[in-house]
C-alpha cells in the first residue's frame, strides 16, 4: 500500500480513545443517554454531566463554569460572538474592529452585519502576519463596541498579542471577542488574567469531536449577548437546543488533554517542526509565512516559488497537507490570509500549510520533507526554463 | 484546498506522473520549430519544440508550468503530433484536448493557451 | 435497586449500537476523521461519507441530496427555516402564520421575528389538538409569506394533517414548513408527494446522536433562505461550519433504521401505548389528551383530576415521564400546550406524558400503570374531600 | 418538567413517602378546631383538625392538596403541635417551617398559606 502520511492536525484531529470511551457513555444503553433538560433522574444525570463538562472546562481555561456557552462549533462561537453582541449593543454604537486574515466565519459574519448597516474596519496585518496593538489603538472610535482577533491564525499560525489588545480595549471600553478555535488547548489562556471578553474555540482542533464548540462570555464584567437560536432559553438563554451531552463532556475530556498536556507537547511538537523546516529548507527558493518566533509550535506554512500550486498538491496526494488555495472548490482562488500578507497569486496558491500533532512523529515529518523536495525538483525541472527567475 | 484526486481523469494522472518527453530538443534551431504561450499569472505557461525534417514531425519536447492537465494537455498534444506530418500542427483543436483528457470547463483555458503555442509552431513550418 | 423505567423517548432516546458502531468509525484512528472540507484523500473520504448520509436520508424522505442542509439539531432547522424564509422573503411580505401549540424552537423564533416587525398569527386548535386546515386557509392573507405547522406534537403526538395544509399553502404560493422532529421516522413521509417545502427533523428522537439535525429545502419550486450561521458557505452556503461526520453518518444510519423498521415498531409500540392506557384507566377521573386515533403510536399524554402535579411527578420518580409543567425550572408554569387545548392550570400540570420507544416493554407498561394507579390513589387519599368534586 | 429530586430536603422526602396522621380526627367536632386554606388554583390547600384538651393538643389530622414541599409542611406542623399546649398553634411562623423543611424561596407561599390555616385554628382554641 501506498505511504500515506496525515499533516493536516489544524484542519482537524483524531478524537484521542479516552475522549470517544467517555463520549459513548451518554449514548446508551445505561441512562446517561437523558435528555439534560428532562426532569426525572436520568435527566438529572445527564444534566449532573453537562455542568460538570462545563465546570471542568472552565477550570481550565481560569473561566467560571457560567461563562461557559454550548455551541456546536467555532464557528457558530464567532456567529454568536459577532452578532450577538453587535445586535444587543447597537443602540451603543455600530462600529467593529477586526483583521483581513480572520477565518471566514468572522469574516463572513463581520460582512453579514455590515450589510445590516454596521461599519466594519478590517486591518491589515504586517508581512509577517502580525496585527499590532497600535493598529487597533489608532482606528478605535466613540461608536466602537467590538474588536474581534483570532489568538492563532489557521493558515500560518502566527500569535497575536491579545493580551495588549484586550488591554486598550478594557481601557477604551470596548468589548474583546477572540477566536481561540487554534489556540484553546495549545497556548496557555488564564482568563482570570486575561481581560477578553467572549472567547470562540471548539473541540475538533484538539482531538475532541466534531460538532460542538464553546463560546466564553464574561460575567465580571458582565457581557451581553442576543440569542441567534432561539428555543427554550437553554445555555443562560444564549443559545436554545437539547444539550448534546456526549459531545459537551467529551469536549471537557479533549481540553483536559490538551492543556494539561500542553506543555511536553507543545514541546515535541516544536521539535518535530524544526526537523521539518530544516529538511525543507535544503530545496532552494522557499518562502516561510510567518515569522519564526511567533508562530505555534504545530504549523508551518511555506512558499514554494517556481511551482504551480494545484501540481504541487497534486505531487504531495499522499501527504494530507492544506494548501495555499482557499475553499473546497474547483476555484483557483489564491488564500486571502496569504494575500493580505503580500504574497502574489502564484506565491500564495504554491504554498503548503504542513500541520503537526499528537500522532506526528520524525518518520513521517522525513517523510514529508523528502516527498517535498523531490516534488519541488521536478516540477521546477518541467518549467519553461525563462520562468526561474521570473517567478 | 484544491481540486480533488477524483477529478483527473487516468490519462491526465498517468501524465502527471510520467511526463516523458518533457525538456528541450538537443538539435539546432533550424531543425525545430517553437512555440510558447500562457503566463504565471494565468497560473499555466508551456513550451513547444518540434523537430521537423520536411513535411513531418519526428521528434517533440514540451516545458510546463501548470496544473496536472496543464502538464497532460502538454505531453498529449506531442505525443499525438510526433511521427505525424507538420500540417497536423496547426489543425489540433481545444475541443480535442479536452475530450481527450476530461478537462473539466474550468481548465478549458489550458487547450486554449495550448492551441496558441501550437499556432507560433504551425506558423514557422509554414515559413519553411 | 429501585427499580426504575424509562418512558420519556420523545424526550430523548439512546442511540441504537449500530448507529455508535457507524459514529465511531469517523473518530479516528482511521484517516475516516478528516475534515470533509479538506482537498486531500483523507477529507475526500470523510467528505465521501457525508454526501453518502446525505443521499441515504433523502433516499428514505423521498428528497434530494442537495435538499437535505445539516444543522445541530431540530432547534437551529426551524430557527433556519422560520428566519432564513423571513430574511429572504421580507420584501414579498412579512406575515407569518403558526399555532400557539408549536415547538419552542419554532414560537420564539416567531416571537423574534416579530420583535423584527413581523406578523404573526398563532392559531388555536381545537381541544384536542388539531389545527384544521380551514384554519389556516382563513388566515393567509396576500402578505403571508410562510405557514409553520408541526407534524406531531411533542407532548401530546397529535398530528397534523399537513398533506392538507401543503396543498392549501401551494396553491397561494405561500411557503410551508413542518417541525417533523416528532415524525420523521415514526410516519411515512414521501416529499416526492407531499408539497412541504421546508422540514425540520432531528437525530435524537429516532436513537441516533443528539447534536445533529437536518433541514430539507425543496429545490423545485426553489425555495431560497438568508443563512443564520455564516463562514465560508458549507450546506449550499445555508449554513457554514465544518460538517460533523461523525454524527451525520450516525444521523443516516438512524434514519435508515427508523424508517426501515417503520411498521412493525409502530405496530409494537402501538399495542403497548393501548395496554398503558388500559391500565391507567382503571384509575377514576383521568382525561386524555389529544383524542383516540388522531395521535402516534408512542406518546400518551393524560390529565389526573384532584392531584397536584409536582407531587404526582414526585410519586412517579422512578419512572421517567414528562410532567405538564414547563421547562427545567422551579417555576410552576403550566404547559402552554395544554393551556392551549383548554385544561385548566391544576389539571396542566397533573398531566403525564408518557411516551414509549424501542426498548419498551410490557412488563415496563404494567409496572407504569400500577405505579400510576397507587400514586394518583394515595395523593388523592391525602386531599381535603371538598377537592374531590371540586377538580 | 418539574423540580428535580435533588431540591427536596430529607424531610421533605421523609414525610411525602411517610405522611402519616393524614386525614380527620374521629372525634366529636366539639373536641377539635378546624383551620384550612388556600385553592387549587394556588396549587395548595391544605386542611387541619387538631384535638384540644384544656391547655393542650392532644391529637391531630390533616389533609393536603399540594407539592411535596406541602405535604411535608403539614405534616410536620401537626407532629409539633401534638403534645403541646394549646397556645403554640398561633405562633408557628413562616420562617420556622421554612427553616424545618429546607423550603426554597419560591415555596415560601406553601408556609404563608399553612399559617392562615393555623390562625384560624387558633382563633377557635381562644373563642373556647
Ligand atoms: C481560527 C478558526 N476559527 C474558526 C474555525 C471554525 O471552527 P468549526 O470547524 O468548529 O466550525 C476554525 C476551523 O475550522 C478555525 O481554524
Ligand atoms: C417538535 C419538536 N421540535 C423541535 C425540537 C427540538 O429539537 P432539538 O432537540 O434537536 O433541538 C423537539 C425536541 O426537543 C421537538 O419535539
Amino acid at each position: 500500500m501506498t505511504k500515506r502520511v496525515y499533516m493536516d492536525y489544524a484542519a482537524t484531529t483524531p478524537v484521542d480513545p479516552c475522549v470517544i470511551e467517555e463520549m459513548n457513555r451518554y449514548l446508551g444503553p445505561s441512562d446517561l443517554f437523558a435528555n439534560p433538560a428532562s426532569s426525572h433522574w436520568a435527566g438529572a444525570e445527564a444534566k449532573k454531566a453537562v455542568e460538570g463538562a462545563r465546570e471542568r472546562i472552565a477550570h481550565k481555561l481560569g473561566a467560571h463554569p457560567t461563562e461557559i456557552v454550548w455551541t456546536s462549533g467555532a464557528t457558530e462561537s464567532n456567529n454568536l460572538a459577532l452578532k450577538g453582541v453587535a445586535a444587543y449593543y447597537q443602540t451603543k454604537g455600530r462600529h467593529i474592529v477586526t483583521a483581513r486574515t480572520e477565518h471566514k466565519a468572522v469574516l463572513d459574519s463581520a460582512q453579514a452585519l455590515q450589510s445590516e448597516g454596521f461599519e466594519v474596519t478590517f486591518l491589515t496585518p504586517d508581512e509577517s502576519g502580525v496585527v499590532h496593538p497600535d493598529q487597533i489603538k489608532s482606528v478605535l472610535r466613540n461608536d466602537t463596541i467590538l474588536v474581534s482577533l483570532m489568538h492563532v491564525n489557521n493558515e500560518i499560525g502566527v500569535i497575536q498579542d491579545i493580551h495588549a489588545v484586550a488591554d486598550i480595549c478594557r481601557a477604551r471600553g470596548v468589548l474583546f471577542h477572540v477566536d481561540g478555535a487554534q489556540s484553546v488547548g495549545k497556548l496557555p489562556i488564564d482568563l482570570s488574567r486575561l481581560p477578553v471578553d467572549l472567547l470562540s474555540f471548539c473541540a475538533h482542533k484538539i482531538y475532541g469531536p466534531k460538532g460542538v464548540g464553546g463560546l466564553f462570555v464574561r460575567r465580571h464584567p458582565k457581557v451581553n449577548l442576543s440569542p441567534l437560536q432561539h428555543g427554550g432559553g437553554h445555555e443562560y438563554g444564549f443559545r436554545s437546543g437539547t444539550v448534546p451531552s456526549h459531545l459537551v463532556t467529551g469536549f471537557a475530556h479533549a481540553v483536559e488533554l490538551a492543556v494539561d498536556h500542553m506543555g511536553v507537547e507543545s514541546t515535541r511538537i516544536g521539535t518535530l517542526k524544526k526537523r521539518l523546516y530544516d529538511g525543507l529548507r535544503d530545496t532552494p527558493r522557499i518562502l516561510l509565512n510567518g515569522a519564526v518566533g511567533t508562530t505555534v509550535p504545530n504549523i508551518l506554512n511555506v512558499s514554494f516559488a517556481g511551482v504551480e500550486g494545484e501540481s504541487l498538491l497534486h505531487g504531495l496526494r499522499n501527504l494530507a497537507v492544506s494548501s495555499g488555495s482557499a475553499c473546497a472548490s474547483a476555484s483557483r482562488e489564491p488564500s486571502y490570509v496569504l494575500r493580505a500578507l503580500g504574497r502574489d497569486d502564484a506565491l500564495a496558491q504554491a504554498s503548503i500549510r504542513f500541520s503537526l500533532g499528537r500522532f506526528s512523529t520524525e518518520s513521517e515529518v522525513d517523510f514529508a520533507s523528502a516527498l517535498v523536495a523531490e516534488q519541488v525538483a521536478r516540477l521546477r525541472d518541467l518549467a519553461p526554463e525563462c520562468l526561474i527567475s521570473d517567478i | 484546498m484544491a481540486i480533488r484526486d477524483l477529478e483527473y481523469s487516468p490519462t491526465v494522472l498517468a501524465y502527471f506522473d510520467q511526463p516523458h518527453r518533457a525538456g528541450t530538443l538537443k538539435v539546432p534551431k533550424t531543425q525545430m520549430v517553437e512555440g510558447r504561450s500562457g503566463t504565471t499569472r494565468e497560473g499555466f505557461v508551456v513550451q513547444f519544440q518540434l523537430q521537423v525534417a520536411g513535411q513531418a514531425i519526428t521528434d517533440g519536447r514540451y516545458r510546463v508550468y501548470g496544473c496536472p492537465h496543464g502538464i497532460a494537455a502538454a505531453a498529449w498534444v506531442v505525443d499525438q503530433l510526433i511521427g505525424g506530418a507538420t500540417r497536423n500542427v496547426g489543425q489540433i483543436r481545444p475541443q480535442q484536448i479536452a475530450e481527450a483528457l476530461d478537462l473539466p470547463v474550468e481548465k478549458m483555458y489550458v487547450a486554449l493557451i495550448v492551441e496558441d503555442a501550437l499556432k507560433q509552431c504551425a506558423a514557422q513550418v509554414e515559413e519553411e
